[in-house]
């Protein structure tokens, strides 16, 4: 199982976390990456705001060409934000000729040409139907006993294409929950946004949304929340502070990612491999108690 | 009655609904031999799940009566129940229909006396209703059955019950050797009349049903609101059995969205209206919201439309409900949209919510299949290129009964036409 | 009901041309479904299917001052649920992106967040996460920029502190003359027109 | 017929449990006279059939009386051949199963059926069909030659039957052939109305006789025996015979000038019938000054969907303004359309091309206009816009199409004038009435009827002579006469192609059955025909008033002149005569009386009251049926009687129970007034008018009125039976016995 790594900027900063813990948990499970030779920035977020579609396409266009040109293989990109982006510049692009040969005039300009080969995954994507969860079973050793999680799945790891989950009621990252031990618990807002397109012009919309989340998903007794895009688990996890400033609320639960929990359950180290300790709200106490320690 | 013998001057009539009922009456009325097929182990199809046609709000049952005994009084119609057409070959004038007859486990000498219910004490889920309760599993199919008959079914066929049910008749009239039969016909024309399914209301996932369960499909609704239905015809919540006072229903619950019907359904608007007049029969104080995008009330039918405008607890508000969402505790569900006449975001919270779910036609299952032509929804278009095989009703586009009936008269004719010109 | 509009079809034939996905607004059937999806809506002075009609309407100032074409949180819930198969998003992207080209800045943050990722992809073919809420803080001026950088301290440092800051500032990727040059070509053959 | 009766009980089913099966025996034997009665545990199985089998040929039976189950259950197995008359006595439903065994009212219940049952079929003849003397067309007249009647006539023609096509026009085509485009399956684009092409295979048919310029003068007699009188353009006049007729004449715009839209007053204002002609022709332009068209609006629902004008839905109007958007659109790229609108309306498939409008920009409104001027050579309208919530001005505008309904065939410049059938409310005293679009009467000479109740067919609201069931949409009120496409309602192209072949089939089932001596639906295939003994007849006129389907003239002294193959074979008439002169082989007002007669009336002192239940046989009686299948229960001392309908109720039934005894009457039939469920139209409701008229023959007997009730019952209200009955017996317990018993 090789596919091509697209991280993006923020796996690098923010999302450090998902990263770090990404690499050791999928490569226990057999899968290798390669990472797209000098690849650029997806244009995600309100990039829109400062450049026409073609643009952001192109910024697209040309890490498929790259990695098109390299050994083909899928593309996974564990961010979300680069997901959707790639996915719909390759959808749109395969689907439409014209719009290829537009696209190809501008790579052209840099000495690149997309023939529209390759497929782009989401990290959830590969680890339930390339993996399998029976896969991910054989290799938990530490069961996160019944810890009762909200699986957020976020708006932009499943809409708008629906690859491999229902856009509307997805179900895969809970049973991947279930495959390490945890108790997925039932979460209405799973597939409510929370802002993170605008969390810095919009701050005070993104508090609202943010809320209602952790809201819903405190009422169904979750400990923990996990997610699986960094634009998400930042806005989740560093907008608590203030919304209980705003809101005279006490929220402190912990955000972490898919691949956090993998770790632990994994029996990884909590801290080289499950990166714990770069969240700001820690989960260690959690965890532990669940795992047993 | 498997002996029957045809020829190439019958006409084979595939769906024994209003349409193909019409249709082989009208046909043998004018003289010609006809074969009536149906799948279910009653005539009568859809029509006989309504509890009142619209605008007249009068019983199906009313006119399929006529059509019994119109049919009861003419020799030249034969009819199969619990059979399916599994091949047609041939071409116009010259078909060979392949018939698959299920067993019934019950046999001619029924008198319909009800002692095999009596005995028997296993259930099923009760299709007629779709499943919404249950019933012995030696049973009529429905009270107005034609033919008026029992069905035993297959799942007590040899066990106990099934022996125990035997035993209790008294006129040999339950064999559970029967076995399934096929045989073939011979027919010159064959009118293809099987109707339609509702379109799957679990697939519109962001609407819950399936997952709530007072959400639920217009269909069901009429049978709630029978005489006959699961709850001998008060309208109740799914969830608690409770009254319902506060109810809603969604338009174009998968019509006119190309994410999953395409095309209009023609009949959901009234139906939905229909409905309104049911709840506000049973219950004086309950509001009814109807959530559409046009409302389609063709021609005389306005008047219906009218006539529920007046009624001040039914409100139309102009809006494609985007979510609909459950409470946990009080199984009450919150519907979001937004109304487009005033803007304003709605966020309404009902007891009941009732998808208007659109028409999904049936295809010719058939191995050999005739040459037939679809529409890219799978509506036959009765292109006169292959005369010989006529769809007749909700196969050829969503429509209300009069259009069926209307429907299946002309195709009668077709059929005529097909036999007359060999 | 009160005053007359007059109805011009001028400038929905002006954002068919110049609009990202704009011709697809045609399609709308007035359902409705893309406002009743939106997380925002509530927050929007017009949600996307009153927009559509305005447009129609020809009522241009009302719809590039509109405050919702800058409010989208690229959630996709309403292209996955709009019946006629609309981009709404995009459309709404588009006219974000056309309002500021036409210098309306309703959402001065989002506008300059906007132009400064676009300088800094252009610079250096990636994001730095610390530079540009710095940079967009003080585009709107020196005073601005301190405040929100105040306001917005305590997150970075708590960031930093947890090791989810790269230190060292993004180095320009190897490509980065042969990306500009697209993004030249990109912007000069957009239908969006250059970048802002 | 010299008969020899056999009386068969089936003691199967509980009957053998709930009755002394030997005392009935001796009943049919003893007091009826019955030579013979046999009793089998199975009677419907293959040796209890054969038993009656062998009696038949050995004992040469020809009358059957079967006291057995319900007919509705097994009705297939008692059948012994044309040449018998089989009668059904019910001692299953309405004996075993909804009363107490071995009790001496459910014994008593029994044996009064039986001795009904025997009264019955004493009066019951084999039927001889109806034979004219003149020999039956099979010819079908279609009146009208646009796109309904040239197909009807068609498809008639490709069906082996000879067709009389009529078109008043000087060609066929109607509207067909002055459209450009048309909208139909698969509804991704405008097809060719192919009118050259249709009225060629029309005229070209050797089997179709083409009369243009041409209309029906008169129209005598009936079903397959239709004299046709018709008058050409030159004035002469030619006599057609037919079997049965397809009315398909079509639709005329709503008058535009009654709107307050500018039309007449502007001439860039036209009707979508003005653009489709202006289209057809060639280039659309304005008619003010010929200029080129670059901005339309098209204003839907002008006066349809409007109190004020025509309430209905025209339901063409949306795709047609779409069809004409797009005219334009061909003719300019560069054109604008605007298309005001109330709702959307284009259901099933032609969703798709409602989409393509949209795709190919026009501007959809939806709202209202509310006036339309002109500024500078060019029009503008002001409209209420519902989604934008304002009002709104679109200006500079080359052409306003109203989008104008439809009004079934040709509507007069002032409102006309027939002659309305004698006695007729609003009459004039020539007899003249005007004919409103509710007025129940046709507005257009179209047929021409020598009909007594009047020259059209009678119409539903709105001046459309369509069906008002659902079940049956070729049903009209004149035998015979089927309507086809937008003058039974407003309808789109590709219906109006189904329609048209759906009533040339009826048509041609009405000649075939006719020429056999046939009823056509409801009574289909019945043989029967009412027969009337013009000796006693008094000239009072109520069967020629009350016929529902006007199958009876008058000559002009007020006597009936029956048209056979008009009848329906309700028997309203039968009920309606007063001297009892009409009636059928198998069903008659000497019949009926018979079997009320043959109730046996307790005493008094018995305590035992006995009601006769006169119940509608399509809906009423399978509902007491199913009550009995429900093993509901009632009380004993009500007997059922079946009715054709309960239209052919006669007061003398009721006097004469009175009379001997019975204490009450019920009368149970179909819902009636606007949504009526008789399946006669009037049936149900005729008799609840006669019953307001029985009070005088109470008066006479001194009787209570209470006596005497009509309750609607529908056919899925069986679980109200008991209730019906029951409290009906409460009421008559409260009045007291019936002071005539024993008399």
């Amino acid at each position: 199982m090789k596919y091509f790594l697209y991280w993006g900027c923020s796996l690098e900063g923010t999302g450090a976390n998902f990263l770090v813990s990404l690499k050791p948990v999928c490569e226990a499970l057999g899968m290798e990456f390669e990472e797209i030779k000098d690849w650029n920035c997806c244009g995600a977020s309100v990039s829109y705001a400062g450049a026409n579609d073609l643009s952001i396409k192109v910024l697209n266009a040309r890490n498929l060409a790259l990695a098109e040109a390299g050994a083909g293989y899928d593309i996974v990109a564990p961010c979300s934000s680069c997901y959707v982006q790639m996915i719909k510049v390759n959808h749109e692009i395969q689907e439409d000729p014209e719009l290829l040969a537009r696209v190809n005039e501008c790579l052209g300009e840099g000495g690149l040409h997309y023939n529209g080969s390759l497929r782009v995954r989401h990290i959830q994507d590969v680890l339930y139907n390339d993996v399998g969860l029976d896969g991910i079973r054989k290799r938990v050793v530490k069961s996160l006993n019944g810890l009762k999680v909200a699986g957020y799945v976020g708006c932009q790891s499943v809409r708008p294409y629906g690859e491999y989950d229902s856009v509307n009621k997805p179900v895969v990252q809970d049973r991947l929950l279930a495959a390490l031990g945890a108790d997925p618990v039932p979460f209405p807002s799973k597939i409510r946004c929370c802002g993170s397109g605008i969390f810095l012009p919009e701050i005070d919309y993104c508090l609202e949304l943010v809320k209602n989340i952790l809201e819903d998903a405190l009422r169904h007794g979750a400990r923990l929340i996990s997610t699986v895009c960094p634009m998400c688990a930042m806005n989740l996890e560093m907008y608590q502070e203030r919304i209980n400033e705003k809101y005279g609320t006490n929220f402190d639960v912990p955000i972490v990612y898919l691949t956090q929990l993998m770790a632990v359950s994994f029996g990884m180290d909590l801290k080289k491999d499950a990166a714990l300790q770069y969240n700001v709200i820690p989960p260690e106490e959690i965890l532990q108690s669940a795992i047993g320690h | 009655m498997a002996d029957v013998e045809t020829t190439n001057q019958s006409i084979l009539v595939v769906g024994g609904g209003i349409s193909g009922i019409t249709a082989a009456l009208e046909a043998a009325e004018a003289g010609y031999d006809v074969v009536l097929v149906e799948k279910n182990p009653y005539l009568g199809g859809r029509v006989t799940q309504l509890y009142q046609y619209f605008p007249k709000l009068c019983p199906p049952n009313c006119g399929l009566e006529i059509n019994f005994r119109r049919m009861r009084a003419n020799p030249r119609i034969r009819f199969f129940t619990m059979a399916e057409v599994v091949g047609i070959s041939g071409q116009e004038g010259d078909y060979t229909a392949t018939i698959r007859l299920a067993p019934r486990y019950v046999n001619e000498k029924c008198t319909c006396c009800g002692k095999c219910a009596e005995a028997c004490e296993a259930e099923i889920d009760n299709p007629f209703n779709f499943g919404m309760d249950k019933i012995k599993a030696a049973y009529l199919p429905q009270e107005f059955a034609f033919p008026m008959r029992y069905v035993l079914d297959p799942s007590i066929v040899g066990t106990d019950e099934g022996k125990k049910c035997r035993d209790a008749c008294e006129y040999d009239a339950i064999d559970l050797e029967m076995e399934e039969k096929t045989f073939e016909l011979k027919a010159g024309a064959v009118i293809w009349a099987a109707g339609w399914n509702p379109y799957d209301a679990a697939s519109i996932d962001y609407y819950g049903f399936g997952e709530y369960p007072n959400v639920i499909t217009n269909i069901m609704m009429e049978r709630l609101a029978s005489p006959n239905g699961p709850t001998g015809g008060k309208i109740l919540r799914p969830s608690d059995g409770k009254e319902v006072k506060n109810v809603a229903f969604v338009q174009c619950a998968g019509s006119r969205d190309e994410n999953h019907l395409p095309y209009c359904s023609g009949i959901c608007c009234l139906a939905s209206m229909k409905h309104a007049t049911y709840l506000r029969e049973q219950y004086p104080d309950c509001d009814v919201t109807i959530f559409f995008i046009d409302i389609r009330a063709l021609d005389r039918l306005e008047d219906f439309y009218t006539r529920i405008q007046e009624d001040e607890k039914v409100t139309f508000i102009k809006s494609k409900i985007a979510t609909i969402t459950e409470d946990e505790e009080t199984n009450n569900l919150l519907l979001e949209g937004e109304n487009t006449n005033t803007g304003e975001q709605i966020r309404m919270t009902f007891d009941l919510v009732v998808l208007a779910t659109g028409m999904v036609p049936n295809r010719i299952n058939a191995d050999p299949s005739p040459d037939v032509s679809y529409d890219e929804y799978g509506f036959l278009t009765n292109d006169p290129e292959k005369a010989g095989i006529y769809g007749a009703g909700c196969v050829r586009r969503p429509t209300d009964v009069a259009s069926c009936v209307q429907d299946a008269t002309a195709a009668a004719l077709k059929a005529i036409q097909s036999i007359v010109r060999r | 009901m009160e005053k007359t509009a007059g109805y011009d079809p001028s400038f929905a034939q002006e954002v068919f041309e110049n609009v990202d996905a704009g011709e697809e607004i045609r399609m709308c059937m007035n359902c409705g479904v893309c406002a009743g999806s939106c997380p925002l809506s509530l927050r929007m002075d017009y949600p996307p299917r009153q927009i559509f009609q305005m447009i129609r309407a020809g009522k241009r100032d009302a719809v590039l001052n509109a405050n919702s074409i800058m409010l989208c949180t690229s959630c996709y819930t309403c292209i996955v649920r709009c019946p006629r198969s609309i981009p709404v998003m995009d459309v709404m992207h588009g006219l974000a992106h056309y309002a500021i080209r036409q210098g309306i800045l309703t959402r001065r943050d989002t506008a300059s967040f906007g132009r400064e990722f676009w300088k800094q992809v252009y610079k250096l073919g990636r994001i730095d996460e610390k530079d540009l809420p710095r940079r967009v803080f003080f585009s709107a001026g020196i005073v601005e920029g301190i405040k929100n950088t105040i306001k917005y301290m305590d997150m970075g440092l708590k960031l930093l502190l947890h090791r989810r800051m790269k230190l060292l500032p993004e180095r320009k990727i190897k490509g980065i003359q042969s990306l500009r040059k697209m993004l030249d070509k990109a912007a000069e053959m957009g239908k969006g027109g250059a970048r802002a | 017929m010299d008969k020899k009766t056999a009386v068969y009980i089936c003691t199967g089913c509980g009957i053998g449990e709930a009755l002394d099966i030997d005392p009935i025996k001796e009943l049919a034997t003893d007091d009826l006279g019955v030579p013979l009665c046999k009793d089998h545990p199975f009677l419907c199985g293959p040796e209890g059939v054969e038993r009656i089998k062998q009696d038949v040929e050995a004992e040469g039976v020809n009358c059957i009386v079967i006291c057995a189950c319900s007919h509705r259950v097994n009705y297939d197995v008692f059948d012994f051949g044309p040449d018998k008359i089989v009668e059904r006595v019910n001692f299953r439903e309405q004996v075993a199963w909804s009363h107490p065994p071995k009790e001496e009212d459910t014994q008593m219940l029994a044996e009064d059926n039986l001795r009904m049952g025997c009264a019955k079929i004493e009066e019951t003849e084999l039927p001889e069909p109806f034979k004219a003397e003149e020999e039956y067309s099979k010819d079908i007249l279609v009146v009208g030659g646009g796109l309904a009647g040239m197909t009807a006539a068609l498809e008639t023609a490709r069906a082996g039957y000879r067709v009389i096509l009529v078109e008043k026009e000087s060609q066929l085509g109607g509207f067909l052939g002055k459209m450009k485009k048309t909208v139909t399956f698969p509804y991704k684009e405008l097809s060719d109305p192919g009118a050259e092409e249709l009225i060629r295979s029309v005229t070209e048919n050797e089997k179709i006789k083409v009369y243009t310029g041409s209309s029906v003068e008169k129209l005598r007699g009936g079903p397959g025996l239709f004299s046709v009188e018709i008058k050409s353009a030159d004035g002469n006049t030619v006599t057609e015979r037919a079997g049965a007729v397809v009315q398909a004449t079509g639709w005329v715009p709503y008058d535009a000038g009654k709107l307050d839209l500018g039309y007449g007053k502007f001439k860039d204002v036209i009707t979508n019938v003005e653009m489709e002609e202006m289209a057809a022709a060639g280039k659309i332009t304005r008619p003010s000054d010929g200029g080129d068209v670059k901005n339309v609006l098209f204003i839907q629902c002008a006066g349809s969907r409007d109190a004020d004008h025509l309430p209905y839905c025209s339901s063409v109007c949306c795709l047609v303004s779409m069809k004409q958007a797009t005219y334009v659109k061909e003719q300019n790229a560069e054109a604008v359309n605007y298309i005001l609108y109330k709702d959307v309306r284009t259901v099933g498939q032609s969703e798709d091309f409602y989409r393509k409008a949209q795709m190919d920009g026009n501007i959809f409104i939806r709202g209202s206009a509310t006036s339309v001027g002109e500024a500078d050579g060019k029009l503008f309208v002001e409209a209420d816009d519902e989604l934008l919530g304002e009002k709104i001005k679109v200006e500079d505008l080359d052409l306003v199409v109203l989008a104008v309904g439809m009004v079934p065939a040709s509507s007069p410049d002032e409102i006309p004038r027939i002659q309305a059938p004698p006695d007729t409310e609003g009459a004039d005293e020539d007899g003249m009435i005007e004919v409103t679009p509710d007025s129940g009467f046709f507005a257009t000479p179209a047929l021409n009827l020598e009909y007594r109740q009047g020259p059209e067919l009678p119409t539903l609201k709105y001046g459309f002579p369509d069906s008002h069931f659902i079940c049956f949409p070729y049903e009209t009120r004149r035998t015979g006469i089927y309507t086809a496409g937008c003058v039974r309602r407003p309808m789109e192209t590709a219906k109006v192609m189904d329609d048209a072949v759906g009533a040339a089939m009826k048509a041609i089932q009405c000649a075939e059955a006719t020429a056999v001596g046939m009823a056509v639906h409801p009574r289909a295939g019945d043989l029967t025909y009412p027969e009337f003994n013009m000796k006693r007849c008094t000239q009072c006129k109520r069967c020629t008033e009350e016929c529902p389907f006007g199958a009876i003239n008058e000559d002009k002294d007020g006597n009936p002149l029956p048209n056979p193959t008009r009848c329906r074979r309700c028997g309203v008439c039968m009920g309606a005569c007063p001297e009892r002169i009409i009636s059928f082989k198998n069903y008659s007002v000497g019949m009926i009386g018979n079997m009320i007669k043959a109730v046996n009336v307790p005493e008094e002192d018995e305590e035992k009251p006995r009601v006769i239940v006169l119940a509608c046989e399509n809906d009423a009686y399978p509902a007491v049926d199913m009550a009995g299948i429900k093993r509901l229960s009632w009380s004993p001392y009500v007997r059922f009687i079946p009715m054709r309908c309960l239209g052919s109720l006669n007061l003398v039934w009721i006097a004469d129970a009175l009379a001997r005894g019975i204490d009450g009457i019920l009368l149970l039939g179909c819902r009636h007034g606007d949504d009526y469920q008789c399946h006669f139209i009037k049936g149900s409701e005729l008799a609840e008018t006669r019953l307001s008229k029985v009070s005088e023959t109470l008066d006479r007997l001194a009787l209570e009125s209470d006596r005497v009730k009509f309750v609607e019952v529908g056919i899925t209200d069986y679980d109200k039976i008991p209730k019906i009955i029951d409290d009906f017996m409460e009421v008559i317990e409260d009045v007291g016995p019936n002071p005539y018993k024993g008399w």
